[in-house]
């Protein structure tokens, strides 16, 4: 995969690829560093741009004070404006509120694995953004293996909460210990599975090279397979537990599940991580569906990096929206729902896809032209919906013997006597 | 496999990895015993990276670290009376002489033979282990996927409790 | 400053010994699973660093076996533990000494 | 996970700081993994002996007590001891005085209603959204309450004999303005919960009641109507003139939590029609009849019944000719109603629990008393 020509100029101040100033600075840092200070002021360098400059900012103004005030409008309520000009410095305040509050340790808690939760889930929400492309030759770690790290590397947290929920010695966060810890392991399988539909049409699992794919191919993901898009979003916010799937930390049922002893910073962490991964998942999101930088074409003129944090908050707006909307799942009810549906679904969409592609190789003996691609898109959007139906069906959903959402009215009360429906309804 | 840097994380990796190991080996409390297990196989899975193995290092972490690790967690949840405190056995001096005898063993034999190596890394990608897994191991790979059913079916039948049985039996 | 083939044997040696105590001292059977599982994973260590530093026509055998090895320890592991959760629910111990039926 | 797996069953305590047990009101729970065994409730937090205090207070100055013990249907509970007051003492209420009663127990039906909802909502995980909603509809009412009563919570309106003050004019175009958009809101709330898959899966066959569990035990209100059964207060022993409005009853299928919700909604509906009508032919002259503060009712004792939002509502009078009544007497609906929680709880999982405690809107001040 050849990278394209790419109008951006190599000058420093060419703001469409940010990557000329972080080259222009280790130039000069090389004529009097010995190489391997370079290589580690390198590493430095990608992390202080996607980190603190991307992840830091987006979490704080996106994920808290965001979040809380589109929450808030759909709650016809305004959402935070005190702190700061229109409130935007509430995260801020928010941080140092939590700063400043006592990090209680329950008395027969298990201290040392309590302490250390809070920073194994924190590491590998950082580890995460090595790999993810921000612009063509804005990336960290264009690894071969980069669907897997992220896979591997999103696995840990888990362990991190059940750590948590495990050592506070209390009988909430035992719940929520061994909630999320079920919940993650079953919503795990489909992930992969449909991931792996992805790959099987981009060829490679380098995020890098998927984004070029999709920009010489024209087309994005989302519209190609929109299946494993909808099995990603699910299976991403059952991950991450966000509202339809929260049961890890359930407000109304186990006080807050494996956080329920945590305060002060030490919850902060987990407070500000949580949103960390729902970025670092709709970065994800971003870039393997919706075409990461690329915007056909349109990524010679705009900044490549503004496209790609413009997509990343567009995917993270669905969490929100989620979040001020949905009821949440039972643990059964999620439980079932991703053995008896979600799997089946993810394997025929893999099977689908699969012929696809063998079909994609026959029909272009090789060369693997981009006409055929539209009639897959078309093909597969009729198939999600079908597939979808047809498997609701056969677990037995059917719509006619629904309970209507009308009671049934009587005129006078009838006495202490069941009564024998009149007008609709059993 | 030169630089500075290379040489330095494969002590620090060595470190991680055998401190962790002797913790499973040491520490008192069944739980802490799973965690030092834990940063064994991400210690483990940072020298396959060394290695230049990235799907195995990768493969590793997804099913050792996100998988093996939650069910012996989950094994010790399920088993609330046995004791956690991460016991020895009478056997334990038995045990380490037997131990510590392979070892001198083996690392005599290591340090004694002259290993014909070649320096720069054979090209082991995620493509060539797909081929090699369809191409010549083809057989190998389907017998790992019977075994694998085989074993999830012995461990749900293992672990099914008498109303569950009698719950089938009706339908 | 160069790292070579020993180095890498070693390690993999030692943790394989590491593994067989603790699989041979623990008394509870969970602790001897764990034995087991850091024995496999030396293995593997071991037979990674063979396929890279290794002569050999085709060095992608050891990352194929590797994959084996990974499949069977996860197999093992959940069919062990299966059997620990059962053994404890007849015995309420899962104490590897006091597992002795077959004795009169 | 079924008891052969010997994870011996634990107390759980769904305790009095617990988010959604609605105030102060502790279930200990005996649970087996997520399944429940056994839930025994343990009250009596927010005892503050209010009948015994009843006793040393003149008839007119135990009027406040009723608002503070259902603090969210404060306008039901002055509407069931006057009534019972006036049965004792033989006064009779002006047209105007229970037309004005009818308007405001029935708008004080539609904010208790909309608190029910919104934190029955809430419980099953929607978060805060639906509260929000509902509290911004109960914040309209709220002020007409202020308005006329002068409080927006405890209002202490109605006196021996009819109401405290007359309506003021800006009454009337303010509640036509809710009778315009509360149907339309209802709408709202129906499209978002009734009609939502999710909401449907957490409460569509969660704590299923039985006609016969709900008469054995006595139980009334929404939770008795969504057992399908249709009984009423309102229309099987009319009061303050309420055979002479047209409404409905609204009754459910299968008694679980949807359906509690779904009455609940079409009882809001019913409201609005009372109001509109009651509002209508609103007749004119005095407010409520001229009562001696010191009043001393005859010896003898009465029990008025009022519907309420949570269900039958009753006030016990008993007087010995002195100026205090010589015993008084809340019959709580919320009480009553939760002696069939714990049949249903059992077998339920602990988040089935928390949704039906919430389906079957407790209010603790009414509880401990």
């Amino acid at each position: 995969m050849t990278l394209l020509v790419f109008l951006a100029s190599k000058n420093w101040y060419d703001i469409r690829d940010l990557s000329n100033i972080s080259r222009v600075i280790l130039e000069g840092l090389d004529r009097f560093l010995p190489s391997g200070i370079v290589y580690v002021v390198a590493v430095l360098l990608g992390f202080v741009a996607s980190f603190l400059i991307f992840v830091l900012p987006s979490q704080l103004i996106v994920g808290v004070y965001g979040e809380r005030k589109i929450i808030g409008r759909m709650q016809s309520r305004l959402g935070p404006n005190r702190v700061g000009p229109k409130g935007l410095l509430q995260p801020i305040a928010d941080a140092i509120k939590l700063m400043q509050k006592e990090a209680l340790t329950p008395k027969f808690a298990d201290k040392a694995v309590m302490w250390v939760a809070p920073i194994i889930f924190v590491a590998p929400c950082v580890l995460l953004f090595a790999v993810i492309p921000f612009g063509p030759n804005m990336i960290i770690a264009d690894i071969p293996v980069a669907l897997l790290y992220f896979l591997a590397v999103s696995s840990i947290p888990v362990l991190a909460a059940f750590m948590a929920g495990w050592s506070a010695n209390n009988k909430y966060s035992l719940y929520g210990a061994m909630r999320i810890v079920a919940m993650t392991i079953s919503y795990e399988v489909p992930l992969v599975m449909a991931l792996m539909g992805v790959v099987l049409f981009t060829g490679t699992l380098s995020l890098q090279e998927m984004v070029l794919w999709q920009k010489s191919n024209d087309i994005w993901v989302v519209f190609l397979q929109p299946l494993a898009f909808a099995i990603y979003f699910i299976c991403v916010s059952a991950e991450l537990n966000r509202t339809p799937t929260d049961i890890a930390e359930a407000e109304s049922e186990i006080v807050a599940g494996y956080l329920t002893e945590y305060s002060g910073m030490k919850w902060g962490l987990f407070y500000g991580m949580d949103i960390g991964y729902a970025i670092a998942a709709s970065a994800f999101a971003a870039t393997v569906f919706l075409g990461g930088w690329s915007f056909f074409g349109l990524d010679k003129y705009i900044p490549p990096w503004a496209i790609f944090i413009a997509k990343t908050h567009l995917f993270y707006f669905l969490f929100i929206w989620t979040r001020g909307t949905l009821p949440r799942l039972r643990l059964d009810q999620l439980m079932t729902f991703a053995w008896k549906f979600m799997l089946p679904v993810a394997l025929i969409n893999l099977v689908v896809v699969a012929t696809e592609r063998m079909l994609w190789q026959e029909l272009t003996d090789g060369k693997l032209t981009q006409g055929y691609l539209y009639l897959f898109a078309i093909v597969n959007i009729a198939m999600a919906v079908a597939i979808v139906y047809a498997w609701a069906r056969m677990l037995g959903y059917s719509p006619k013997d629904e309970t209507p959402m009308r009671p049934r009215l009587f005129n006078d009360a009838r006495g202490y006597v069941p009564v024998v429906s009149e007008k609709g309804g059993r | 496999m030169e630089g500075f840097g290379v040489v330095l994380s494969f002590w620090v990796l060595a470190a991680v990895t055998l401190v962790s190991a002797g913790g499973v080996m040491v520490s008192r409390n069944l739980f802490h015993a799973v965690l030092f297990l834990i940063t064994t196989f991400v210690g483990i899975a940072g020298f396959f990276v060394l290695l230049s193995a990235d799907f195995i290092a990768m493969a590793q972490v997804i099913i050792y670290v996100g998988a093996i690790a939650v069910l012996v967690l989950f094994a010790i949840l399920l088993t609330p009376h046995a004791g956690r405190d991460n016991g020895e056995t009478r056997m334990l001096l038995p045990a380490l002489l037997l131990s510590t005898c392979l070892g001198a063993v083996f690392i005599f034999v290591i340090v004694d033979a002259d290993w014909r190596t070649i320096s720069e890394s054979p090209s082991v990608g995620v493509r060539e282990l797909g081929s090699a897994l369809l191409g010549t191991w083809a057989l190998p790979f389907e017998i790992a996927s019977v075994l694998l059913t085989a074993a999830l079916v012995g461990a749900i039948m293992l672990v099914r409790s008498p109303e569950e049985e009698a719950e089938d039996a009706l339908v | 400053m160069t790292l070579n083939i020993e180095q890498f044997l070693i390690v993999g040696a030692l943790l394989f010994c590491l593994g067989l105590a603790v699989a041979l001292s623990k008394r509870n059977a969970i602790g001897v699973l764990m034995g087991v599982e850091i024995m496999l994973n030396a293995v593997n260590l071991t037979l990674i660093t063979f396929s890279r530093f290794g002569e050999s026509a085709r060095p992608i055998t050891g990352p194929t076996f590797v994959v084996f090895v990974i499949t069977v320890a996860a197999a093992e592991a959940a069919v062990a533990l299966a059997l620990a959760v059962s053994v404890y629910r007849n015995r309420d111990t899962v104490d590897v000494d006091r597992l002795n039926f077959l004795k009169s | 996970m079924s008891d052969q797996v010997k994870s011996e069953p634990f107390i759980l305590n769904i305790g009095p700081q617990h988010p959604s047990t609605h105030g102060v009101f502790r279930v200990k729970v005996k649970v087996d993994g997520e399944r429940i065994l056994d839930a025994e409730m343990v009250m009596g937090y927010l005892h503050r002996s209010i009948e015994k205090l009843a006793e040393e207070r003149t008839y007119t100055q135990n009027i406040p007590f009723t608002d503070r013990t259902d603090y969210l249907a404060s306008m039901s509970n002055n509407l069931g001891y006057v009534l019972a007051v006036e049965k004792l003492a033989g006064i009779d209420v002006p047209e105007r005085g229970q037309a004005i009663r009818v308007i405001m127990a029935e708008l004080q039906r539609l904010a208790s209603h909309c608190m029910a909802v919104g934190a029955f909502a809430n419980d099953t995980g929607a978060w805060q959204t639906p509260v929000m909603w509902t509290f911004r509809e109960r914040e309209k009412i709220l002020d007409i309450f202020e308005m006329t009563s002068g409080a927006r919570l405890t209002c202490n309106y109605m006196r021996i004999g009819g109401v405290a003050f007359d309506l003021r004019p800006e009454f009337e175009p303010m509640v036509r303005k809710i009778l315009a958009d509360f149907p339309p809101f209802i709408e709202q709330l129906e499209d978002m919960l009734s009609g939502n898959e999710i909401f449907r899966a957490r409460s569509i066959g969660v704590g299923v009641l039985s006609p016969e569990m709900a008469t054995n035990s006595s139980l009334s209100g929404p939770v008795l109507r969504s057992a399908g059964i249709a009984w009423d207060i309102r229309k099987a022993d009319p009061y303050s003139g309420y055979e002479k409005y047209d409404f409905q009853i609204a009754v459910g299928y299968n008694g679980d939590c949807y359906d509690r919700f779904i009455v609940r909604l079409e009882e809001m509906r019913q409201s609005c029609k009372i109001i509109r009508q009651a509002l209508d032919g609103l007749p004119g002259g005095p407010h409520s009849t001229q009562v001696p503060l010191a009043l001393r009712p005859p010896a003898g004792e009465a029990y008025a019944r009022v519907e309420g939002p949570r269900g039958e509502l009753g006030y016990y009078v008993v007087s010995d000719e002195g100026p205090t009544p010589y015993r008084f007497h809340i019959r709580p609906p919320s009480f009553i109603n939760l002696s069939a929680l714990r049949e249903i709880t059992i077998g339920s999982t602990v988040a089935d629990a928390i949704v039906i405690l919430g389906s079957i809107d407790i209010v603790v001040g009414e509880i401990d008393r």
